[in-house]
């Protein structure tokens, strides 16, 4: 046990500082991809999310469940979806996307929607009502509101962001399936530590986990600085 | 001309055991373009209610909202926004947005698209003139009650809406501050194409800012008039009980450079007032400062001295209203029963009315 | 669960996921439980994971297919202070590995080549950009395999195609996503080829039509044999594995029943493994010892007389 | 005895541009347990934070506060629960939590762990007392400015603390409920075992609660005393316009059944009044409700008229302060200058001075 | 593509409509093993994220990353720390808990504690502080008025907590490697749908994706009754 954590974070150590290629490749690609599909996941979930949280409308219950549902939707089987509509015989099959980083992004993204819409609507509706009739009775239009709102409840929002973004970072099943674990080309941190349990090399996977986890720890230091920040 | 018309309004709420409570019903009045109104009314009695309907921040059950003849109830959303800009809201209890003063002020101009560069000065001259120089900078949630209440006012006083919706504008302002607001709004008022609706539960606000009172009961308009209606004619019992007695005059004041004191022409009276206001004035007498003197009295403080008739009598207890008619203006006046039954008087009586100069207040007009 | 941990009459084995997702197991270990009432609860991982969990104790027994990592886990010298990790391996089963390819096949295999010259021929076209070769690239039994293919004609994959994925893909995956993406490459530029388990093959042939075998093991030839074996975990190094009712496993599988079971299994009306178990000859790829069928063979009389 | 010593109390703030700014400086006093403390200062002067250190709800930057001789700056946290409970708060701005108005109000008793059964029945009561009664379910976010304040009111006046701190407590309530206000405190001020700290920005509220009172300017304590030292004697130039001015006299009270007018005997002077009040009495007179004349009044409404000697004169433009002295007790007095000039009032001249029983404000003490 | 979702689809109503006891097995272990470690976790996170929440101190933003990094923590790698706790050779490898439905847990519960511990400290931190200070004044102690912001920031925090049972619902790296995807034992729906795509059975992975995602819609129907309730 101790052996294999030590070993790990050793292993981590010089692969970082030996410039491994291949290690830096996965870095790049696991993080591009995680940071593009939630960030264009937030861009249309904030949205949604806020809709959802500051209008009354019939079957506003259901929707809601709907999201908090998909909140878990199984990254394996939102990976086969993809994978079915990108398929060959799909019907995006000829953009000849499969394989490939952008496949990823899709996936992740998809995943990441419901849970940025979901936090951000428990966050929006969590807002003071009487800030709301403020800023209205002040002359702002919906996109204003919304934006005040947005501002208001950061902390909650970009806690969801982390959220999406640390469920991204550290998804496998969907990656795997519609980017392929892919070496030099679509091979990520977790598919990556998956490939190296299933080698046994159990020290390997942990080192991988542990650069993950500084690297991710680095981001996120920017990301908090937002929620800590100026508030 | 009526710039807004309310009709038939009705708002009801559901209790928190889903029981049916009316709020407001069947409200209805207009004011005209240029109108100070003042909704005057208890705790509860709606007034929140009714500006909040009126300002488009919340829904009637029914009935309708004119503005220059459009239904405000029945438009679009986008429509409201269009509409909403043509209103200022100053909360009962002011709420800030997580920003500077500067910011919170800024915004309403900031949302109708003017640029920094245009808005800057008059944010700062309104941060000025309410007192926060130097404070710009502060995170608005950190003022004091005092501070929030004046930024709540400039935020909406710098917009230059059509319609002012004031509720409680007063509340946590101190007296040098309440002189402020009060320079605000008569320099509103002066200005014609501007009209204000102020709640309040205040009879003493009604009379400084009102050209016209409606008094509010439980839902219901208990009374529409003029000021001086409202104070000295109170239709019903609770108006009478809850706004209470005031002498409300028109006139026009000039200022007597000899003494420093006003002079003020009030029909065919001269009533002397000290402080310095010119121009078109109301003075306003509490009845309980005025006093009643069988002869014509000599050598007094009373600077205001007239003969007058006593017209009718009105018996409350200890005490009672005798309504005294001094040339063509009437007066309320406070006496005790017992001073009434010294002095022997009865409706016709003929009698002196003595107040202090110092004891009036002048507002202008 | 804690109960059944220290129940006997249940065991883990830890297997190779070619074994498991066959069904080959679920056809098998019934009968062994109707016979022995021990229950054998199945891990279906990666074959280096398979061999971790019996280094670490955690599964009885291991079935996997990777000749030279099987030697390791039983070499006295490589376990702990001189102690093998597991002992008397027993072989009791193969199949062989077929090369599969679209069947515009541009690499142009043909019926009856050999080893070596289907290797070279792939080579060639890999490097001239005609085809991609989809590898599994996880140290699996399939992966040993196919680098001894290379190291066959004096390649080593690590260096000769490193950062190609153009022409060489590792996909880190199993069998089963290796075909799927070597079947969905359409790109016609270089179309995919991959080697694979006849038993993962038959799973899979009638889904990926447009693949097809293009290259097969020829009599004579062993180097395509994928022999499987099982060995106990040593009850010396862990002394809580329940190596009797292992024993009694590896009885059944070694029994002539058992080995009937192995040949009768059939998916897709084809046959996937052949037992193999103390047959020796170049066809079956000969991996028991005369040793080791010593010590199996008392356990299998527990099984005589059974039939499939 | 001193139940609270305030010393040495500083409180800092950082602005938004990192600069520091003093909120109150050096801050010194006690309050003796039965007292009613009233601060009153202008917006922004410091008094909620002032109530918000001794309420331990906020730390200042320096100083200490002594209860009983504990330094409540000091004390760990778990003790700081323990005297908080010793307080209430009723904020400036109320707040209430999502839920019923019972609920609500309850809450304070909750936390103390009193069982629903034990609180109850109080609670009803005091619903009933601010007249909410019919209101319990409803949720108190959905209630009025002036409901919400009755609710945070009864909040902490349900809980039966040794020290009411009372942030701006009459903002929002309308005349009647003033009144229920007026009935709470004079109640708890007759249990001589509580304590109250008022703050206020109102010199009226200070006049009627007040047993001594601090002037709070700008963070600093400008002056503290009685209310009649403050009020008729001003230290500053700050406190004079601040306050204003106003007769307070102690006296007691008793009805006259023949008249239905209160006698009010202060020292050697007898006041009427017409309210019918008994018993301890401060009573208020304004400086502009007072005439003067010179000769000995007759057949007039005024029940008041005392013969007194002019001890003082201050000139304030048109208008002037005069004191007034008849027989032991001392009456500032307000009239114009021109009116001195008329009457000839110089330091020594003898005055009859005149008010009437209906313009006083008879307050118990 | 189209075939396999609709035949997902129909296999699925049969399945159910079947009580194939192989699937309600599933179902029963899925359920019972997220449930039961985010429940755990809530009573370990909330605690926890409302304390860093409502109090200064030093190093807050230090925890504040740690906290959101670790809401990223890959769950893969979650599994093998977890797998190598409990192997035989672990430290506490002769409690035998490997293989078993209580290790899932155990992973589960890790992966979980972040996501609402993040969740919970941003809801606390978004109370108007206002509020805060009214339920001191009434005399609460810490405990009474934390439980005070909890209710106030329901919203958001059973939003965290959903997030947080997705994320377990649908997780597969940890389970697979702590739980064996023992057929009968501790085969969940993500471990069985790994199963199906990894021998081909796509149209049977996505019917158990079906079966799982409607029986979070109808478990997720209960929790948002909290959310969208009382308040
Ligand atoms: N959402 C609501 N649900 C139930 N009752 C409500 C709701 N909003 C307001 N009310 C009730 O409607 C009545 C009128 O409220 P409103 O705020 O208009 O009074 P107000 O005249 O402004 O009183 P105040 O002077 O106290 O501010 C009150 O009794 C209040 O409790
Ligand atoms: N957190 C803060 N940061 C900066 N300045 C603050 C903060 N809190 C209060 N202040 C400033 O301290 C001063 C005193 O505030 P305080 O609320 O005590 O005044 P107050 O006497 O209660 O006034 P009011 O009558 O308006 O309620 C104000 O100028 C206010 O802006
Ligand atoms: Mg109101
Ligand atoms: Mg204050």
């Amino acid at each position: 046990m101790a052996n294999e954590i030590i070993e790990g974070i050793l292993e981590a150590i010089r692969l970082i500082f030996t410039f491994d290629p291949e290690v830096w490749g996965i870095i790049e690609v696991s993080f591009r991809v995680s940071l593009t599909s939630t960030f264009l996941a937030a861009l249309v979930a904030l949205p949604i999310g806020s809709f959802i949280g500051l209008r009354k409308f019939k079957g506003k219950r259901g929707v809601t469940n709907l999201i908090n549902t998909f909140m878990g939707f199984p990254p394996v089987v939102m990976g086969l979806i993809v994978y079915l509509l990108l398929s060959r015989n799909g019907p995006f099959g000829t953009l000849g996307l499969l394989y490939s980083t952008t496949a990823m992004i899709v996936a992740q993204f998809l995943l990441a929607v419901p849970i940025i819409t979901g936090t951000a609507k428990a966050a929006i509706e969590s807002v003071d009502p009487a800030l709301k009739e403020t800023v209205l009775s002040l002359g702002a239009n919906e996109r204003q509101l919304w934006w005040e709102l947005i501002k208001h409840s950061k902390k909650s929002i970009i806690a969801g962001f982390l959220v999406a973004f640390g469920q991204a970072i550290s998804e496998v099943g969907a990656v795997m399936i519609v980017g392929g674990n892919i070496r030099w080309e679509t091979r990520t941190f977790t598919t990556s530590i998956v490939l190296q349990t299933r080698m046994g090399e159990f020290g390997m996977a942990i080192a991988l986990g542990v650069i993950l986890i500084t690297i991710a720890f680095i981001v996120n230091y920017g990301l908090t600085r937002l929620q800590t920040g100026a508030d | 001309m009526k710039l807004l018309q309310v009709q038939n309004l009705n708002k009801e709420y559901y209790k928190g055991d889903k029981s049916v409570i009316g709020v407001l019903s069947d409200i209805n009045f207009s004011v005209k373009k240029g109108e100070c109104f003042v909704i005057i009314g208890p705790n509860g009695s709606g007034k929140t209610t009714l500006l909040k309907i009126i300002g488009l921040l919340e829904l009637p059950t029914s009935g309708q909202i004119f503005y220059d003849k459009k239904d405000l109830i029945k438009i679009s959303r986008k429509k409201k926004v269009e509409y909403r800009r043509k209103f200022s809201f100053v909360k009962q209890k002011p709420v800030v947005r997580n920003t500077t003063v500067f910011n919170n002020i800024a915004y309403g101009l900031k949302v109708r698209g003017i640029k920094f560069d245009d808005y800057q000065k008059s944010v700062d001259e309104i941060i000025k003139f309410i007192g926060l120089k130097g404070m710009e900078k502060q995170n608005a949630r950190s003022l004091s009650g005092g501070e929030m209440q004046r930024v709540a006012i400039a935020m909406n006083f710098i917009i230059n809406p059509e319609i002012y919706l004031l509720d409680e504008v007063s509340a946590n302002l101190d007296s040098m501050n309440l002189k402020l607001l009060d320079e605000f709004i008569m320099k509103i008022k002066q200005d014609k194409e501007k009209t204000i609706i102020i709640s309040t539960h205040d009879p003493l606000e009604a009379i400084k800012y009102a050209d016209r009172i409606a008094v509010l009961n439980n839902g219901q308009i208990a009374q529409i008039g003029t000021p001086n209606e409202i104070f000295t004619a109170p239709k019903d019992e609770f108006t009478a009980l809850f706004v209470g007695y005031e002498n409300i005059l028109y006139g026009i004041a000039e200022l007597d450079k000899a003494t420093g004191l006003s002079k003020i022409k009030v029909n065919d009276l001269i009533i002397t007032a000290s402080s310095q206001q010119e121009g078109d004035v109301k003075v306003c007498i509490r009845p309980e400062s005025i006093g009643i003197v069988k002869g014509p009295p000599k050598n007094t403080s009373y600077r205001n001295t007239f003969k007058g008739i006593v017209e009718n009598i009105r018996e409350l207890g200890n005490i009672c209203h005798l309504i005294v008619k001094c040339k063509s203006e009437k007066f309320l006046i406070t006496i005790t029963e017992l001073s009434r039954k010294n002095l022997g008087l009865e409706i016709g009586s003929q009698v002196f009315i003595n107040f202090k100069a110092t004891d009036i207040t002048i507002l202008s007009s | 669960d804690y109960l059944n941990a220290q129940n006997p009459e249940k065991i883990t084995l830890a297997t190779t996921t070619s074994t498991y997702d066959s069904g080959l197991l679920d056809f098998l270990l019934p009968k062994f439980t109707e016979q022995t009432g021990i229950q054998i609860k199945v891990l279906s991982v990666g074959t280096g994971t398979a061999i971790q969990y019996g280094k670490d104790g955690n599964a009885d027994v291991i079935l996997v297919h990777s000749r030279s990592r099987e030697d390791d886990f039983i070499n006295a010298s490589l376990g702990v202070a001189g102690v093998p990790y597991g002992i008397h391996r027993a072989c009791i089963m193969f199949n062989d590995f077929i090369i599969v390819g679209h069947s515009s096949n541009p690499a142009n295999l043909q019926t009856g080549d050999n080893i070596t010259k289907v290797m070279i021929k792939l080579r060639d076209a890999m490097d001239t950009g005609n085809m991609t070769f989809y590898s599994r690239g996880d140290d699996s039994g399939t992966h040993s395999k196919e680098k001894t293919l290379w190291a066959e004609i004096g390649i080593i994959v690590e260096t000769r195609w490193v950062g190609q994925p153009d022409r060489y893909t590792e996909t880190g995956q199993g069998m089963a996503a290796t075909l799927l993406m070597t079947w969905e490459d359409v790109d016609a530029a270089h179309e995919g080829y991959t080697i694979v388990d006849r038993g993962t093959w038959f799973s899979f042939n009638e889904t990926y039509t447009s693949l097809k075998i293009l290259a097969e093991s020829i009599i004579g030839e062993d180097l395509l044999l994928n022999p499987y074996g099982v060995i106990p975990v040593n009850p010396v190094l862990h002394p809580h594995v329940k190596y009797l009712s292992v024993s009694r496993f590896i009885g059944f599988l070694t029994s002539p029943y058992g080995q009937a079971l192995i040949n009768a299994y059939r998916k897709n009306n084809a046959v996937l493994f052949h037992a193999n178990f103390g047959i020796c000859d170049v066809n079956s790829s000969c991996p028991t010892t005369d040793d080791e069928i010593a010590i199996w063979t008392p356990f299998q009389a527990e099984f005589a007389g059974l039939t499939v």
